[in-house]
């Protein structure tokens, strides 16, 4: 789950780390009070969940009240990559002597999160590591013991921080831990962390949070933005269903991850563009498998569906019945190739053989079939 | 032989009385893996399938049936207790089916168990099956024949749809290791490729990959190096955009890391034949 | 540094462990009030950092408000192996079916926390050990790791608790840790932990903090009892000497604890007896050894008096120069033996050369010289 | 021969530039100890004495000058990051000298260290002396000679006492390890036993131990099983009263354990010679 830049900011702040005054507002009337309050210039940015928000005119400055209304008119107004932007966060401007970069991540490979630092910040950190790997710091914490006082010293000098800035810059990368690490963050960044007029300041900040360890987080839930996802998506998370929307035609429901991407690769390998990812997951009933048929169909680009089932937890027979319940609600138009293998695969079969449905052995020949079904459809 | 599980086994279930723990445990019951104990916290005393006995925790059934396995079928918020609980217990192979385990927790586990010398299979697996002799997780045991296929993977389904493309044209497998498809987690391929290539009983050997993460590039740097059997392999998500997490927790494209095309080439160039789809790797195996 | 009962079950209760409703009190009218509060029966418990209170009738039942100002007038009025009773904690009474002991306390030889448990609990748990150690079971935690549940759990089961109470009792080992390891604590422990009407209950606690660890911990500093300690060992404290007061005549004046404790020793083993344990630490200038003496000579049974300095950081001639600071000031009558060696132990008795003092070469003369100085007096 | 440190100790003085760790500093200098750098944060690029390097962190002093020992001089609050920087930076033996770390930072800086197999003198110890070959620590230089004679001791200037009287009749040391006076520390009696033991030049061996704990007793079953050659003993203690900490936050008699009569029995019983006061341990060695 991805946090706003006024979240993100506001837990850092409870860490102790310095973020700017501000306040987020939904309105332009709103925005023009809170520039009203902060006085001098203010920095109107767009609240979406996307990158570059920059770029895509979604952050300007403000040099008073009357500019700052007029300016969130125009952002709030905006959408970003697709995404309406719907607050803006008024901060007050900071003059910068230096931008850096601060994150903290997991490092699947280790095993263990890592501190990322860099004196390049304020760009995308990403290119600076494919560009010069050298100039990021990388520091593991063990995660049994936490980070230590030399570890942030480690940091600091690593990115040839002034002496002078090293107590502070210290506190916040503890500070930045601790957000990380109390709230089950996967990516807790701020980029840039700048220094203004002799003083150390979190101008933006980035939060991922592990959706698996939301259960210990209920306020974090809270925080969701809902907007960030495709309308399927969310209805999909209710049913416990993993969606994901693609752009092509061919619908595919399938029960596990792994197989659920060698179905999407296998239609692409014979010429045809899947429309979805679906993992119907392990076990799933007919109610499952109804909502899942119906999340596919109401995706107009769809021409056909291709089921791809293999029997291990989930039963054939309780898939094929879900399929029947599907088709009596939502009475498809698309043809549908299906291919049912594995526990109670016989008496799904046998279920569906007075359904309008073209059978398939092997998984390669469903995708053939389901890739001819949509190109003739 | 085989690897990690076979007849000498001596298996403990934690959450044995829970809905997928007992349909889990009457299915390895079935298949004649040699379930000694199971654990489930204030049941301790009860029986199940009138022969497992329940304890409240895995020290007293470790102790009690000297066991040398044990299998996490715990909901996702309690499986870290369980795989500490069965590491202190002395349990040097666990294996967690649990999917959904938050990835800090997973953190803690994995630097824990590697002190303690543990070998953790998962979480987020579908677990092991050496046929014929041991089935220690949720593949189901009639799709995969003995035989001298070693095959690993990050994948559930995708790893069944394989054992019965292999099955159809008479091939059979020395042990299935389903390592899981989560950001961290226990055993990876490496440590699954050294223990195949030790196996007098493994001939050759598959590999499952998946997009996310550099664990397939890491493999076949080491098949290169050290492989001494053939490998054959397949690696899902050639179509899944960047950015989109496609289900499994590990399997995101991040950064322009971890795609499909990169791990192929790297498996390509350590000689490894690359299967264009998941059946055509019993084709390859021939 | 020790915590009063009710300091500690403060402690405890913000950590989610359920304690008896109840209230503090310097005064019996408060005592009164707040049994009119709590209604029905009152413990009076007098707060006094010693063991034993009950047996010495610090604690008392009250069937109601009057009573429970009169037993509060009467336990007011004691002192409990020589420490007044300064305030009562007047709590509700609670009935009791089961007694448990439950202590977290460090094993120094295991290097780790360990939990304790008993279902032998409300009485001394040091006798249960010695003679019924099969009766305490211990757990060991893994101090980077934290506690686990499951070892909550085999707690509960090793005390044979009924399985009902396993859940809450677990909450209780939980946050009896978390208290442990928030504050410092070198013993966080419940005894009794009851179960009163199917409910769990701590009755009694107790906690001692870690004084190295104090610096983490300023409120609990706050909550220092002084009447603990004796007025001497509180201004020692102020000069950095750690000191403790003993019942003998000659008081001893040593840098190092362990040669400290050997000064003492080889007192005793030439036939007298020590008036104190005085360590006066590592480079100890002439301030802290003027304060030492001064302390030493408060103590009216003092007779003779045994300076024994080995010379290492402590230089020889800073001692002697604050012997003789010390002797201006408090004019002392009793016979001084000084035994001074090491680093600048020469210029040091250069400087006491014209000193009314004994001098001595060895450690074993200087004790002999002590002894007969302190009888011959 | 000696343990631990010799003339091919290459030292890191952790806390350099703070009061104690410059006066001791100039005096294990002017013994000769090869101190290779020092290491205060913020103050890397400076120079000690004209000749030791200052560096900002352990890990780049380490890089830098191959060293093989810290000796750690900062206060209490800041000593356990200390240890745990200068094990991170791959340091084998770390001697913590600095008084009155909480106990709770112990037992993590402990368990940690134990894990990575690196060796802790201290904390709360007066370090190590080899005489004629190194000096790391506090013990004044001059009141040892070299010799045949490993000392080990929980106490400070007690040690010194020993050392000076053993000097007094031309007893010399092997090496005199203080492993200090904290319940919970690094490097203990057997630690240091077996060191001896298995040293060529150790003929002898002094134990010093004080109230408080059981290390003295297990030392004494160690003795009694293990060791092959004599050992002298003293225990400080004998008439400190129950319950009060004696200085030492190790030195305390609680709940009736950890009394010097207890140690003295454990020691004798297992063929200790037990000297009555510390000049009399000189005498005993004879």
């Amino acid at each position: 789950m991805k946090l706003h830049e006024y979240q993100s900011k506001t837990i850092f702040s409870k860490y102790g780390i310095p973020i700017p005054k501000g306040r987020v507002a939904a309105t332009a009337v709103e925005a023009k009070h809170i520039a009203e309050e902060l006085g001098g210039r203010v920095v109107i940015k767009s609240q979406v969940l996307v990158g570059g928000r920059g770029k895509a005119g979604g952050i300007k400055l403000a040099k008073d009240p009357n500019e700052a209304e007029q300016l969130a008119t125009q952002i709030l107004g905006m959408e970003i990559k697709g995404l309406p932007v719907r607050k803006v966060l008024v901060d007050e401007a900071a003059s910068i002597d230096q931008e850096i970069y601060l994150g903290i991540t997991n490092d699947r490979a280790a095993k263990k999160p890592v501190i990322m630092a860099s004196a390049a910040g304020g760009v995308d950190i990403e290119e600076v590591a494919a560009t010069n790997p050298e100039k990021i710091i990388k520091v593991h914490i063990d995660p049994l013991l936490g980070i230590r006082d030399y570890q942030t010293r480690d940091i600091a000098s690593g990115i040839d921080l002034p002496r002078e800035y090293w107590k502070s810059f210290g506190e916040i990368v503890k500070g930045l831990w601790q957000a990380y690490s109390d709230n089950d963050a996967t990516l807790a960044e701020i980029n840039p962390l700048v220094i203004s007029k002799d003083k150390m300041v979190a101008l933006d900040g980035k939060m991922l949070i592990d959706d698996n360890a939301m259960f210990r987080h209920p306020n974090l839930n809270e925080m969701r933005d809902l907007d960030v996802e495709a309308p399927s998506e969310i209805e999909a998370r209710k049913y416990g269903l993993t969606f994901i929307k693609l752009d092509g035609d061919i619908g595919c429901m399938v029960n596990g991850a792994g197989l659920a991407m060698a179905t999407m690769d296998i239609i692409k390998l014979f010429g045809g563009e899947p429309a979805n990812f679906l993992d119907i997951g392990g076990g799933a009933g007919a109610d499952k498998v109804a909502a899942a048929m119906r999340i596919i169909l109401s995706d107009p680009n769809v021409k056909a569906i291709l089921f791809n089932v293999f029997g291990g937890i989930t039963r054939g027979d309780e898939v094929a019945k879900g399929i029947l319940a599907a088709m009596k609600e939502v009475k498809p138009t698309v043809p549908m190739v299906i291919r049912l293998v594995g526990t109670n695969a016989e008496e799904g079969r046998r279920l569906l053989a007075d359904a309008d449905m073209i059978t398939a052995e092997t998984l390669a020949d469903a995708a053939k079939k389901a890739v001819a079904a949509a190109q003739g459809a | 032989m085989s690897v990690l599980v076979d007849k000498n086994t001596r298996l403990i279930v934690q959450g044995i009385t829970g809905t997928e723990g007992l349909f889990h445990t009457q299915q390895m019951l079935a298949y004649g893996t040699n379930i000694v104990a199971g654990v489930t916290p204030g049941k301790g005393g009860e029986w199940v399938e009138g022969k497992v006995p329940v304890f409240d925790s895995v020290k007293k059934a470790a102790e009690t049936t000297e066991a040398n396995a044990s299998i996490i079928f715990v909901p996702a918020r309690f499986a870290p207790d369980a795989m500490f609980e069965a590491a202190d217990a002395g349990i040097p192979l666990i294996i967690c089916i649990t999917e959904g385990v938050a990835v800090q927790d997973m953190m803690r586990v994995r630097n824990y168990l590697d002190q303690k010398g543990v070998r953790l299979i998962g979480p987020n697996c579908p677990g092991l099956l050496t046929p014929g002799e041991a089935k220690v997780g949720i593949i189901p045991g009639d799709i995969a024949i003995p035989g001298n296929v070693g095959v690993v993977s990050r994948s559930g389904t995708l790893t069944y749809e394989v054992l019965y493309a292999m099955k159809n044209i008479g091939l059979g497998a020395s042990t299935c290791v389903g390592i899981g498809g989560d950001p961290v987690n226990g055993t990876n391929f490496i440590d699954c490729l050294e223990m195949f290539n030790d196996d007098p009983k493994t001939e050759k050997v598959v590999l499952i990959g998946e997009i996310g993460g550099n664990d397939e590039e890491k493999a076949a740097e080491y098949i290169a190096n050290k492989m001494t059997k053939p490998v054959v392999s397949f690696i899902a998500g050639q179509s899944a955009p960047p950015g989109k997490r496609m289900g499994h927790a590990g399997a995101i494209i991040e950064g322009g890391a971890g795609t499909a095309e990169d791990k192929i080439n790297a498996l390509k160039s350590a000689g490894v034949r690359v299967a264009r789809h998941p059946e055509e790797i019993a084709e390859l195996l021939k």
